[in-house]
């Protein structure tokens, strides 16, 4: 097991060097450079600077040099000193803005996911168990429905319905007024009040499609012999459903979870942009937008790695679940 | 051979099988798959029960388990059971998910399935599947499980059982998988075990060692066995009586040197003919049946049997289903002709 | 020589007609039991052919401004007026503002019906590019009155028109984001599964690190680096790119599963040493068997690029005004304030969600039927 | 490797194939190499097929005996070429007179020479293409080789189908409206197709029920006296290869063990693996239940990735020494057959003569 959690880390390396790689091409793509940019910034305030003084800073800066070695200092830079670089559009350095914002994320990415599987994983038992019944047409249509609604469009639905029923203003993590309070219970409640739309949103969208899968796997494993085997020991239905092939039917789901944490990642981002949250998905539009590229690709390139890292722990989460991996 | 009063069993009677019937609803309509199956077994006997694919062999066992699909209909018949003399069970009035039902299954009925490499969970460890049976119906603790596994896989002649209790199915060979499960099946001491196929899937030396282990197990712990196989020489083998099935009749019971020297059924002498037996003198030809088991949509009027007969009598075969004639020394044949038919030289 | 009869019934025509079908018929058959799939291709094909004639069906042209019907609510076509049937018409509308909130606000004038007629003329426009026609489907005769199917807009744009037209982009898009993804899936899928080995593991490896990559993300940064001044149309062709550049994993997973399993058939093998060329094998025996499961997932695909360009183009990343599309629509429709006040602005949303359910309800019906031999 | 390719390069005869010979396998070799990782180490090999030298006589059955995993399949499809050799030679009669080693042939070469052997295949679904006619599947070698015009391969096909008892009127029926016999049969006709001199058949009947498999042997028998075919009948059943075979090769762990006469093996085995083999098999006899009598195997059948020291089968063999622990057994001719045994002349073994 050890040995193949070594092997799986190993591995885990080369994906994060060309993720680094593609942040940064990103970075570089737009035409132009850090020094036009800033230039033309300079100039949007009324100062300006020279061709000539353009060319020495490119010089200062290393901009003349080879990508690969731009692409090294950057990389080293962020390895080494934590330093991400510069963004132009706040001016300040770009680890001070990203920090909080990413641990919002992660927050209502992890709990929309802990939401999706609590949801997920009964209800496809429950539908597989039940093939053909009422309420597995029920779940199929929601399955289909969550695969079909956009996030953004569900977000602006329930904010909408929120709004127009329920008189709430659901935008944004807190209302006004707490924004700048200290941390009391009614502002917990009021972050609540805010957190539960993003958090359905995320999880209603994830939960569909794991629930085919779920329901899908479970019907492959409910026609094999061992299932038979079970009941010809003499366990009841829950016992056998619940002992037997729901874990077998898991390791797939568990395979996903790392790119279940990559589509959370991708949906947060619109949803955001929707709900108004203080998360990474707005900043990230606002510096793609306004080609604040050290700060998009620096967004980029954490959101991959944490990927990278969702998806070396669902490999170990699956090796530890089934004897068949593990011993391979 | 309906009964309307019920007769009470032999004493030496464990399971008793009365006009068993099982169909399934597909979508292309209903299949009868079993229809009127009757058979018994005594105590400690083994009894073999062979036939083609599609006669209703593994259909009929797995009635005496409930564990038909979902879409089966056990449309008419009794299944009587009586693991201790003193208390018989209606099986064919339990249902399928009842307390007394799964008390039967793996406690008083073991049960072995044809293939060893799926039949058995590939992400749980011999010993936790065998561990589980025997905590659920003995009441017993893990610890005490776990050494019962220990002593089981020892029993069926595993080597270094306490190192197997630990190990996965996807880890050992066929032949080991299949002594896994049966001594999963064996782990309550069950009065009955039905084996289904338990060695199709296995080469023939590992046939003969599982054969040759069923047996010893057999003398040991003296349960009865019902012995499902397509093979002749496998039911030559093991069986003190066999019942021959076919398209999900009973056609012929009786003692194995009945079936195998004077079998009374015409299907029964067709198939015994057309096996080549080892070191037999040579022979140009094969005895063929002809044609082939008509699909179970299209099952023929009168005697199923009839198109494909050697014997058939038009008029009668093709028109009346034939009744059971009984022979002496429990002998039974399902023909019109029974008894009548010409020897054949064997 | 003697063979042993083997006795099959002369059986009926109807039996006989299912053994000869040929494999293509098998699969309709088997797909024509799907009820939802098969609504769900009639529904596909109008919608099609509805954004292809969407110059012709729609009333006005997208871009047609009406200062003074901003936010008009939508106009249903009546049959029933003073409890009488007569042909479709509409109610006039009236506009007026109120005092104290100084909000425009409309009213139906329900004794003034105004006929609907099929053919009127209007704007001119070019019939699928080919020729000038000023030819509309419907319309109304008064030019002081407009039909608006859906409502308008902040601009008094006809929300109809401009489904219709954001149709044309969005699905279009989506359709060659797949043939994209599919020349790309497929060269690499067969590559991967005929070939195995060392060529196999690498793009195996690539496939894996595609997915790992968070998708959404990484569209956005791709799609902001091209630059605004670009030509709409070339932004929408590079747009399409760089859905596919994600989407074609999937296709090639599929494409690589069905050549690995076909490669073991004995029948793949009994033609080899029939004497069979690589050729033949691949054209005769295996691509037959793969193409209706490729259709299957590339319309299960379609969808995934649909849901792209309207996330992208609501983002303000992909599309940009003055193209239509149906994710362009969206961006009218970000704040509260203007769903609460026009909620026809989010019936882009509803289209995009009918026809993503489509595809995937025909995809499903397709993925069944694929497999007609299945045992 | 080159070690490996002497040790029985040349044939047991003198001349390459002798005069009553179709086919000469000598030295057969097949290994597979276990892979592991992505950059495709190869950790070592698999002996799927190791060493094998056998004859097949012109218009005999040589039957191939053998437990799952002891590369019987693997043989035929390396005499018809399915797979490259890694040593070894097969040489093999034309129609023409002219003998040919197939090893060394390119698959180019290979083709014209497709149309004398042919395979028939176990699974009766899965090897015939569920997507052609009746027509097209067994008109198929004809079209590939360009044989005949469409209206004579459609007349070719129905004859082909008369002739394996199937209604030439099903011509333009795909093969999902057969049962598995029915398919097998289909099969045997495309085998035919090209008038071949010589057909392996890879268990062509285990997947069949006990009646339908005895009418299909018949079938066999009766186009091989018809034809005057070469059979190599690859089976597990030793009661079926005893009924149709003329000789036999009994396989074990990639290995032959013994090749002779049938009814000579069967009724006095030289090594100890075919008596075991022998006395595994039940019998459909009551009287012979063999309580005791039966040599039961112990233990299991050898990893070819891993196999034992010496001869592959001491760990099993109850008359094995030191010897047999430490030196492998060549094949060599005792009694008029082939033994892979260093006590061939000394054991005296059961056989299963009545």
């Amino acid at each position: 097991m050890a040995g193949f959690i070594f092997r799986r880390i190993l591995w885990a390396i080369p994906t994060l060097i060309v993720v680094s790689f593609i942040s940064f091409v990103i970075i570089q793509l737009p035409p132009g450079d850090y020094v036009t940019a800033y230039a033309a910034q300079l100039r949007h305030s009324g100062d300006y600077i020279s061709l000539e003084q353009e060319a020495l800073l490119r010089a200062q800066m290393g901009l003349n040099d080879p990508m690969i070695v731009q692409y090294w200092r950057w990389i080293t830079n962020i390895v080494l000193y934590g330093n991400f670089g510069h963004s132009l559009e706040w001016n300040a350095p770009v680890s001070s803005l990203i920090w909080d914002r990413l641990g919002l994320t992660l927050a209502i990415s992890t709990l929309s996911m802990l939401f999706t599987w609590a949801i997920a994983i009964p209800v496809g038992v429950y539908a597989a168990t039940r093939q053909y019944s009422v309420l597995d047409y029920v779940f199929t249509i929601f399955g289909f429905l969550g695969k079909g609604v956009p996030d953004f469009l569900l977000a602006l639905i329930l904010m909408w319905m929120a709004f127009a029923w329920l008189n709430m203003d659901v935008g944004g993590l807190l209302s006004p007024r707490y924004q700048n309070a200290p941390w009391t219970i009614d502002k917990v409640i009021n972050l609540l009040s805010h957190l539960w739309i993003p958090v359905v949103v995320l999880a209603t969208g994830g939960a569909a499609g794991l629930l085919r899968v779920m329901r899908a796997n479970m019907l492959d494993e409910l026609g094999k012999p061992y299932v038979e085997t079970a009941y010809a020991q003499g366990l009841s239905e829950r016992q056998v459903v619940w002992g037997y092939p729901v874990r077998v039917a898991l390791n797939p789901f568990i395979s996903t979870v790392g790119w279940a944490l990559p589509a959370l990642f991708s949906g947060d981002v619109i949803t955001a942009v929707v709900l108004n949250l203080p998360t990474t998905g707005p900043l990230l539009l606002q510096a793609l937008k306004m080609q604040d590229m050290y700060l998009a690709g620096s967004f980029i390139l954490i959101l991959s790695v944490f990927t990278v890292i969702g998806t070396l722990i669902s490999d170990i989460l699956l090796a530890w679940s089934d004897p068949r991996i593990r011993y391979s | 051979m309906k009964t309307t009063t019920i007769q009470p069993m032999p004493p030496e009677r464990l399971l008793e099988l009365d006009n068993v019937h099982v169909h399934f609803t597909m979508r292309e309509g209903l299949v009868k798959a079993v229809n009127g199956v009757s058979y018994h077994v005594n105590r400690g006997e083994v009894l073999g029960i062979v036939g083609e694919s599609g006669s209703g062999k593994s259909v009929t066992a797995r009635s005496i388990m409930k564990l038909l699909a979902r879409n089966a209909i056990e449309a008419e018949g009794r299944i009587r059971f009586r693991p201790k003399p003193e208390s018989e069970i209606d099986i064919s009035a339990l249902s399928r998910q009842s307390r007394e039902m799964r008390a039967l299954r793996g406690g008083s009925i073991g049960m072995i399935f044809q293939e060893p490499m799926t039949a058995l969970s590939p992400v749980h460890s011999i010993g936790t599947q065998i561990m589980r049976t025997v905590m659920l119906h003995r009441g017993v603790g893990k610890q005490a499980a776990r050494q019962r596994a220990i002593e089981l896989l020892e029993r069926v002649q595993l080597p270094k059982p306490a190192e197997m209790v630990d190990r996965y199915p996807h880890q050992l060979s066929g032949g080991m998988r299949q002594r896994a499960m049966i001594a999963l099946a064996l782990s309550c001491d069950p009065s009955l075990l039905i084996a289904d196929e338990p060695t199709t899937a296995l080469d023939v030396t590992t046939e003969a060692q599982i054969l040759e282990l069923l047996k010893s197990l057999q003398e040991e712990m003296g349960m009865a066995i019902i012995f499902i196989t397509h093979n002749f020489g496998v039911v030559a083998d093991i069986a003190d009586r066999v019942a021959v099935m076919y398209l999900g009749r009973v056609v012929e019971t009786g003692s194995v040197d009945d079936i195998f020297y004077r079998p009374g059924h015409p299907y029964t002498r067709a198939l015994l003919q057309s096996i080549p037996k080892l070191g037999q003198a040579p022979m140009r030809r094969l005895r063929t049946i002809p044609g082939m088991v008509p699909d179970p949509f299209n099952i023929p009027e009168g005697c199923v049997f009839n198109p494909r007969c050697a014997h058939a009598v038009l008029g009668t075969c093709n028109v009346e289903a034939p009744s059971v004639v009984s022979f002496p020394g429990e002998q039974s044949v399902r023909c019109h002709f029974a008894g009548q038919l010409p020897e054949e030289v064997q | 020589m003697a063979v042993d009869p083997i006795g099959i019934p002369v059986k009926s025509s109807r039996e006989e007609e299912l053994y000869t079908a040929k494999p293509w018929t098998l699969i309709w058959w088997r797909f024509r039991q799907h009820k939802l799939a098969v609504a769900s291709l009639i529904f596909l094909v109008l919608t099609c052919l509805s954004a292809l004639f969407a110059d012709f069906i729609s009333p006005y042209t997208p871009g047609s401004i009406d200062r003074l019907n901003t936010f008009a609510p939508p106009r249903a076509i009546r049959v029933i007026h003073d409890g009488q049937l007569r042909m479709p018409f509409i109610y006039a509308l009236a506009r007026t503002r109120d005092a104290d909130t100084a909000r425009v606000t409309y009213e139906e004038d329900t004794s003034r019906p105004i006929a609907v007629h099929l053919l009127v003329r209007g704007e001119r426009y070019r019939l699928l590019g080919l020729f000038e026609t000023d030819l509309h489907l419907f319309g109304v005769d008064d030019p002081r009155q407009r039909i608006n199917l859906l409502g308008t807009d902040a601009l008094g744009r006809d929300m109809f028109t401009r489904l219709l037209y954001g149709g044309r982009i969005t699905l279009s898009a989506g359709l060659i984001g797949v043939a994209f993804s599919f020349i790309l899936g497929l060269a690499l899928g067969a590559i991967s599964g005929y070939y195995g080995g060392w060529l196999d593991v690498g793009i195996q490896r690539l496939m894996e690190f595609i997915r790992s990559v968070p998708t959404i993300p990484l569209w956005m940064g791709l799609a902001a680096a091209l630059p605004i001044v670009w030509d709409p149309l070339f932004v929408y062709v590079l747009i399409t790119i760089i859905l596919s550049l994600i989407g074609w994993t999937h296709l090639a997973r599929v494409v690589r599963g069905r050549f690995f399993s076909l490669k073991t058939e004995d029948y793949v093998l009994a033609a080899r040493l029939s004497g069979a060329s690589e050729y033949r094998i691949v054209t005769k025996h295996m691509l037959p068997a793969m193409t209706s499961y490729i259709i299957a997932a590339m319309t299960l695909a379609v969808p995934e690029m649909i849901l792209g360009e309207t996330a992208l183009s609501f983002l303000g990343l992909g599309l940009r005004p003055p193209v239509v599309s149906w994710g362009v629509l969206l961006q009218d429709a970000q704040n509260l304030r203007s769903i609460s006040l026009a909620p026809w602005l989010l019936s882009p949303g509803v289209a995009v969600v009918l026809v993503v359910l489509a595809f995937n309800f025909l995809g499903d019906g397709l993925r069944d039927a694929a497999d007609p031999y299945g045992r | 490797m080159s070690q490996i390719m002497n040790s029985s390069e040349q044939p047991l005869a003198g001349n390459v194939l002798a005069d009553d010979a179709l086919i000469s396998v000598s030295g057969l070799r097949k290994y597979f190499p276990v892979t592991r990782g992505w950059m495709q180490r190869k950790v070592g090999e698999v002996r799927a097929v190791d060493d094998i030298t056998f004859d097949i006589k012109r218009g005999e059955t040589f039957g191939l005996v053998g437990e799952s995993g002891s590369g019987k399949s693997t043989v035929a499809r390396l005499i018809l070429r399915a797979y490259s050799l890694t040593g070894g030679s097969v040489h093999f009669r034309k129609a023409d007179g002219n003998v040919v080693d197939l090893s060394r042939l390119g698959d180019r070469e290979m083709r014209p020479i497709r149309r004398e052997m042919q395979m028939i295949f176990q699974d009766p679904y899965s090897s015939l293409n569920p997507r052609m006619t009746l027509l097209e599947l067994v008109g198929e070698p004809m079209v590939i080789h360009g044989v005949g015009s469409q209206g004579e391969i459609r007349d070719r096909v129905a004859e082909l189908l008369s002739l394996v008892g199937l209604r030439p009127e099903y011509v333009l029926r795909y093969p999902h409206a057969f049962s598995g016999g029915q398919r097998q049969r289909i099969g045997i006709a495309r085998a035919l197709a090209l008038n071949p001199s010589f057909i392996a058949a890879d268990e062509a009947v285990s997947a069949l029920d006990v009646s339908v498999a005895a009418q299909n042997i018949n079938l066999m028998q009766d186009l091989q006296e018809k034809f005057g075919l070469t059979y190599l009948f690859i089976t597990h059943d030793l009661g079926m290869v005893e009924h149709i075979s003329d000789r036999i090769g009994v396989m074990y762990v990639g290995r032959l063990v013994e090749v002779g006469d049938t009814a000579e093996i069967f009724n006095k085995p030289l090594h100890p693996y075919t008596e075991a083999l022998l006395s595994a098999v039940p019998q459909p006899d009551p009287r012979r239940r063999s309580s005791g009598k039966r040599v039961v195997l112990k233990g299991e059948i050898a990893d070819p990735a891993n196999p034992p020291s010496g001869c592959y089968f001491h760990p099993r063999c109850r008359y094995a020494t030191d010897l047999c622990r430490t030196d492998t057994p060549q094949l060599r001719p005792v009694a008029g057959r082939s033994v892979r045994c260093h006590y061939a002349e000394e054991l005296d073994l059961t056989g299963v003569g009545a």
